[in-house]
């Protein structure tokens, strides 16, 4: 039983870390996309910061607390409930895979559409020839 | 199960500051949406905070005291869906705002917003 | 224009700031939120009231439950003025700009449209939940309301504003936000025909076999907030439909 | 019917995954909201009515596998915008363009599925599909090279219906 108890600690110190990677790598993560979103020079690509680094750094973090909160379960009184928790974290990572390309290419198709231009130093825009001038 | 309060402690720790330096990530970003240029710009760095704040019940949710996860996990979800159904919305009306008429600038007049 | 708003902005947020020092200390148990014997009563006898773990929800459901009555009704009251404004509206020569029609171009987005029929029935799963679960979870008709309203209302973003309404005709939701108000005043005035108090739930369990007061209070809470729900869903989409459309419900966003 | 059952099935799982209540009375209330989204929108969840449900759960199967190569593309997405974003000559490497390529892919859900793939893979981002063409904003060459069709195999590669022939493509919408 000592023995098992020791096991169960070792695992508690892995799972930890992990999710603490985990969650360092998406905060890195977000920070590059808010440093993206702040930098980079027109809406498109400012477009690309946001939704990519969104979408992985979100999905880290809480796959992070899906980690944390799987090593918090009491497997020796074991209640549905807690593990449902991990598996709604895991839902919304399905739902944030889901929902953000698609967020992102709406905005970035209603910039389009709203007639922002795209900055195109050389190979030039193959949707049609520059529209109106001087916007965006 | 087998571990320390000690070792909760340092977990909860690091949750409180992960969960600062995400929230000070969000700063930036409003000057993205303050400065524009476009209104659709604006749309983006809102979304990005979303994004941001609906992962951040998250961390509240797990510093909570009385450990209430499930609780906030359903407040992450809802704000997610309807940060995205806002956002959509906003698309869907830049998408349209030529063919209603033009009317509405995009040039992102400060009086405007 | 810009700098009156920032003056009276920071005029009003500094007046906000200094009345801060008025209020209670965080947590203070002789507040006079905390220190009112109705508090004390709510939080001591919820559970052996009702039964219900969510105080939050018996507080508005039951022990205060004109109150929320009368929220709905706000809501309902909100939605219809906003149709009938916009109605008025299109029909005053030049009262209204053109509604945008169809020329507008294809309204088919594959991703947009995908992605929200997959999400769709999730949503409105993820709303049915929320109300149901009002009791036991943050979450009751209102909310449970807006999220399923949003649904709708990504029906129409996705697949147009035709379609949506060929889904939820302006008929029903109508008759649906009514229907919520007539649940909610019906369980009031069911206590009255069974000689009780306007929302005194607890003498509904002579309805149901098998159940003391508490359960039928229990009950009668869901049964209210189901209620809420309707009207809240109904007029967000109502509200949404009208504003996208300009009162004219066709074409649209 | 029997997809109307799946979708019924499916949704009752995402109840009690939701709920975490196994008392009679809130599975009750889940059988009853189930039946109502049921009815409500059922016909949204699936457009393609013809395929058996195993067939379904293969291509779930197959759909997964393909997730999580995704999930090594988006991890290599980010590290790009990451190296982009904090280089000090960020301006000189970004180089935009929007590029068009036709793809073969016929399904609906699977044009959904390459526009978002796309999406969220180094550099490229969709900004439209109009039939068979797609719009692909890039953030620089590089980015714009990387739309070789190794996406597009893949996912034909989960959908029986993408390798047969063009006839009956039209009224064959999405899958999964």
């Amino acid at each position: 039983m000592l023995k098992g108890r020791r096991r169960n600690f070792e695992d508690m110190i892995i799972i930890n870390t992990i999710s603490i990677i985990l969650i360092l790598t998406g905060l890195l993560f977000f920070f590059g996309s808010v440093v993206g979103v702040l930098r980079f020079p027109d809406f498109y690509t400012r477009m690309h910061a946001a939704g990519k680094g969104d979408t992985l750094s979100s999905l880290l973090v809480i796959m992070g607390f899906a980690v944390y909160h799987l090593g918090q379960i009491h497997w020796m009184d074991f209640v549905w409930a807690d593990l449902l928790v991990v598996i709604k974290l895991l839902a919304i990572c399905a739902f944030i895979m889901l929902t953000s390309p698609t967020a992102t290419h709406a905005l970035m198709d209603a910039g389009y559409e709203d007639g922002i231009e795209p900055l195109t130093h050389k190979k030039g825009n193959a949707l049609r020839e520059p529209k109106v001038k001087g916007r965006g | 199960m087998g571990h320390s309060g000690k070792e909760a402690a340092e977990m909860n720790a690091f949750f409180v500051w992960a969960g600062i330096a995400l929230l000070l990530m969000m700063v930036p970003v409003f000057y993205r949406m303050n400065i524009g240029p476009t209104a659709i710009d604006r749309i983006v760095a809102v979304n990005v905070i979303g994004t941001k704040t609906a992962v951040l019940l998250v961390f509240i949710g797990t510093i909570f005291p009385g450990g209430r996860i499930e609780m906030f996990v359903d407040f992450a979800l809802a704000y997610g869906l309807l940060n995205f159904i806002g956002s959509l919305a906003a698309a869907r009306f830049f998408h349209r705002s030529k063919a209603l008429g033009g009317e509405i600038d995009v040039e992102g007049e400060a009086e405007e917003f | 224009m810009k700098w009156v708003g920032l003056i009276a902005v920071l005029f009003t947020g500094g007046l906000l700031l200094s009345a801060m020092d008025d209020f209670p200390k965080w947590g203070d148990a002789h507040s006079p939120a905390n220190a009112s014997p109705v508090s004390q009563y709510y939080i001591e006898k919820t559970i052996e009231d009702s039964g219900v773990p969510n105080m939050v929800t018996a507080v508005l459901a039951d022990y205060r439950g004109y109150d929320t009555m009368f929220e709905t009704v706000v809501v309902l009251i909100a939605g219809i003025a906003i149709m009938a404004i916009l109605r008025v509206m299109n029909q005053i020569p030049g009262g209204a700009r053109p509604s945008p029609r169809h020329e507008i171009g294809d309204h088919h987005d594959i991703i947009i449209g995908t992605t929200c029929r997959l999400l769709i029935p999730v949503l409105q799963l993820f709303a049915l939940y929320v109300i149901a679960h009002g009791h036991h979870s943050p979450g009751g008709g209102f909310q449970g309301g807006v999220i399923l309203g949003a649904s709708f209302i990504l029906t129409a973003i996705a697949q147009g504003l035709d379609p949506a309404l060929e889904r939820l005709p302006e008929k029903s939701y109508v008759k649906l936000a009514f229907a919520g108000v007539v649940i909610y005043s019906g369980f009031g005035v069911m206590c009255l025909l069974l000689g009780e108090n306007f929302l005194d739930y607890g003498v509904l369990h002579v309805l149901l076999p098998g159940i003391d007061a508490a359960e039928a209070r229990s009950h009668s809470m869901l049964g209210v907030e189901v209620g809420v729900a309707f009207t809240v869903s109904a007029i967000m989409f109502a509200i949404y439909a009208n504003l996208a459309s300009k009162g004219e419900l066709e074409g649209g966003l | 019917m029997g997809n109307r059952t799946f979708i019924f099935v499916l949704l009752l799982i995402t109840w009690v995954v939701l709920s975490g209540q196994f008392d009679a009375f809130h599975l009750a209330l889940g059988l009853i909201s189930c039946a109502l989204v049921t009815w409500m929108s059922s016909d949204l969840l699936f457009r393609n009515r013809q395929d058996s449900i195993w067939e379904r759960v293969h291509e779930g199967w197959k759909l997964a596998w393909y997730f999580l190569w995704m999930l090594g593309q988006i991890f290599l997405a980010n590290i790009a915008i990451l190296k982009l974003s904090l280089s000090p000559n960020a301006m000189e490497q970004v180089n935009p363009s929007i590029v068009h390529f036709k793809t073969k892919l016929k399904s609906d859900f699977a044009k959904f599925l390459l526009a978002n793939s796309i999406t969220l893979t180094p550099g490229t981002v969709t900004i439209k599909i109009k039939g068979a063409d797609f719009y692909v904003h890039a953030i620089n060459e590089a980015a714009a090279a990387g739309l070789d069709g190794e996406m597009e195999r893949r996912i034909a590669r989960i959908y029986r219906s993408e390798a047969r022939a063009p006839e009956d493509g039209s009224q064959r919408k999405g899958g999964s």
